[in-house]
């Protein structure tokens, strides 16, 4: 019970590392975004995983229940809010690359700077 | 045993995580990345986080598929190089994932009660809601009102990240013009997915509407609704084409949108000022304060939910307008 | 039961997750991603009963909507890139 | 007495709907070829969730709850075949035949 509750620790660790290993080691522009929104998504995991609370359900009251135990709403909020700017901010990284595409006619990295470099 | 349903679900991520890091198509990326969202979806809801589930499957199942499709469309489809420096990311990579697993056995244990992070200001958001604001749903609660500036700059951060995107991809670029009227013609020669699709359009928009004006009570709130009630048009513009998509919400009207949303919030807190009470402070919106609150969390709802329809849209179009997509 | 249930759902999102791992060909992809979403929206299902919050089921509605949208994003992707390839050949891209 | 037959019914239901849904994945990994896969992969499109989502409604009794789980069983049957349906098309369109016995294994999507 303890390491399944450390598990959730592990993905997350691992999850952030594997958005970063495609953000730093792949050239195409396009992967490093998808790279970066894993990266995203593993911490969203982890604030989610820390709001949870043991008995606890979704902090939504419902009639009656009297004494409930709550899941924490704070991180919820934040992720909430993060998930959707996530989106916009991941767009205007794709718009950033179709810009790039059209003025250097192509989209991986060592190639553009070989273009610059000229 | 949720607990095991959970872990199932994390290590079917981390696959998903792995197979996307590794396949040089981006198509294929971008499908396994339609997976991820859908797992990191119900992981969110195995952890109690409904609204936080509900937003992702908002966001995820149509909306970032489309925009990463249609970035695709527009540049390639397949990367051409092998990684660079593989080594020495690996290393710095697994060096990191090792800092960090040995850092998780001083972390509180998983789902503690006891936890620091449960402590401070949590319970007092859940005691306050039910006297100050008296809604069900604590998460719009604490949105909306506890901690409104925070949303504010967010819902600045969304309108600003859909006018750079405007400003990147904007639609002067004469290309438009010689696109063949075929191109932007959209499904219409699939007759099947057509016709389901357009018995969708309006389901889905109740439904938005209903996430939007439900926010108080279950799972919902301007973040999702707004996102839904885009995939309702996007669905439209897919089906119909772009065109007959931009009669029904034309370019100006979006930009009125993004504004007018942001305005609508602003102008909530400023009304506020004018009132006598502080900035975002709804108490003073009626005159008995608690129909104040709810009443100031209804409007800003209404204002996120229309910034994040508008922005999407305009991310939509923009991407849409520069290419066959 | 309902454990039952999402058991057999979730070793099923798995095999959905190996054949869209495996391919071997993009509609194989597309199939296996369809199908995942189906299982999640079931899965979403049991588990606001399992979870005993029957109030949750907005959730696997939404994806019961929404997940339409995907496909036709990919279909319009084939056709785009279809024609793309054509007008390719004419020589005016 | 009708609660225990409601009861026995619906994880009758259940049960055999995760039966279904279990052997739709196995053929859709274990077929051939695309279209063999889509004939399994169909089967937990139709059948399989008219089955689970039937046994819960009976465990939700007429409720608000019955409702939403009635209309995501309606949304998952209208769009749940006509997604095969389309995919079937494009695949047809781009050019694979379902006479060949081997499966085209490029990946493009042509």
């Amino acid at each position: 019970m303890e390491l399944l509750g450390l598990y959730y620790y592990w993905v997350f660790a691992i999850l952030l590392m594997t958005g970063f290993y495609a953000v730093i080691a792949k050239l195409n522009l396009i992967k490093k975004l998808i790279g970066l929104s894993l990266f995203q998504a593993a911490v969203f995991l982890l604030y989610i995983t820390m709001g949870k609370v043991e008995g606890g359900t979704a902090p939504i009251i419902t009639q009656g229940s009297g004494e409930q135990l709550f899941s924490n709403p704070l991180p919820q909020v934040l992720i909430l809010t993060a998930i959707v700017v996530g989106i916009s901010t991941t767009a205007l990284g794709l718009g950033i690359v179709v810009r790039i595409k059209e003025e250097y006619d192509t989209i991986e990295e060592h190639e553009i700077q070989e273009i610059d470099r000229k | 045993m949720t607990i095991v349903f959970g872990v199932f679900l994390l290590t079917l991520m981390l696959i998903t995580a792995f197979a996307i890091v590794r396949t040089p198509n981006l198509f294929v990326a971008v499908m396994l990345t339609g997976i991820f969202s859908l797992l990191l979806a119900s992981n969110f809801f195995l952890l109690d986080a409904a609204d936080v589930a509900l937003t992702e499957a908002a966001i995820g199942a149509g909306i970032s598929t489309v925009l990463f499709l249609g970035a695709l469309a527009l540049t390639a489809e397949r990367e051409t190089a092998p990684s660079s420096n593989r080594f020495i990311a690996l290393v710095v990579v697994s060096v990191t994932i090792l800092a960090v697993v040995y850092a998780t056995f001083d972390k509180p244990r998983f789902a503690d009660p006891a936890a620091p992070v449960h402590q401070h200001i949590a319970p007092w958001y859940l005691e306050t809601t039910r006297d100050a604001i008296d809604i069900p749903n604590v998460v719009t609660a604490v949105l909306g009102s506890f901690r409104g500036y925070d949303t504010l700059g967010e819902v600045f951060v969304v309108y600003t990240a859909g006018i750079g995107v405007l400003f990147l991809l904007g639609k002067n670029t004469g290309r438009r013009r010689d696109k063949p009227d075929d191109a932007a013609r959209g499904l219409r020669h699939y007759l099947i997915p057509r016709m389901v699709g357009r018995m969708l359009i309006p389901f889905i928009l109740l439904f938005g509407f209903y996430v939007q004006f439900h926010g108080e009570y279950g799972p919902g709130g301007g973040f999702q609704a707004g996102a839904i009630v885009a995939a309702a048009i996007i669905l439209y513009a897919l089906l119909e084409g772009e065109n007959r998509a931009l009669k029904v919400l034309p370019r100006g009207l979006l930009t009125g949108l993004i504004a007018g949303g942001a305005l609508l919030y602003g102008a909530v807190g400023v009304v506020g000022i004018l009132l006598g009470g502080n900035f975002l402070d709804y108490s003073v919106l009626s005159s008995d304060p608690v129909l104040g609150q709810q009443l100031g969390i209804l409007l800003i709802e209404a204002g996120v939910g229309i910034t994040v329809t508008g922005v999407l849209l305009s991310i939509f179009h923009a991407f849409a307008a520069r290419g066959r997509f | 039961m309902y454990h039952a249930v999402t058991f057999a759902l979730i070793v099923t999102m798995a095999l959905a997750l190996l054949r869209a791992v495996l391919g071997p060909s993009v509609y194989d992809r597309v199939l296996a991603v369809n199908m995942f979403g189906t299982k999640t929206v079931l899965l979403l299902a049991v588990i606001t009963f399992l979870l005993g919050r029957p109030d949750f089921l907005d959730l696997a509605l939404a994806y019961a909507l929404i997940n339409f949208i995907g496909v036709l994003a990919v279909l319009e992707f084939f056709r785009s890139r279809a024609k793309q390839t054509q007008s390719g050949a004419n020589g005016n891209r | 007495m009708l609660e225990t037959l409601l009861d026995v019914l619906s994880w009758l239901l259940l049960s055999v709907g995760g039966l279904f849904v279990f052997v739709g994945g196995l053929g859709a990994l274990r077929m051939p070829d695309l279209y063999t896969r889509m004939h399994a992969a169909s089967v937990t499109d139709s059948i399989a969730p008219i089955l689970i989502i039937g046994g819960i409604m009976l465990q939700a009794g007429l409720s608000l709850a019955s409702i939403k789980l009635a209309a995501i069983l309606l949304f998952l049957l209208l769009t749940g075949p006509t997604a095969s349906n389309a995919l079937a098309s494009a695949a047809l369109l781009a050019g694979k035949n379902p006479d060949q016995a081997r499966p085209l294994d490029e990946e493009s999507t042509q």
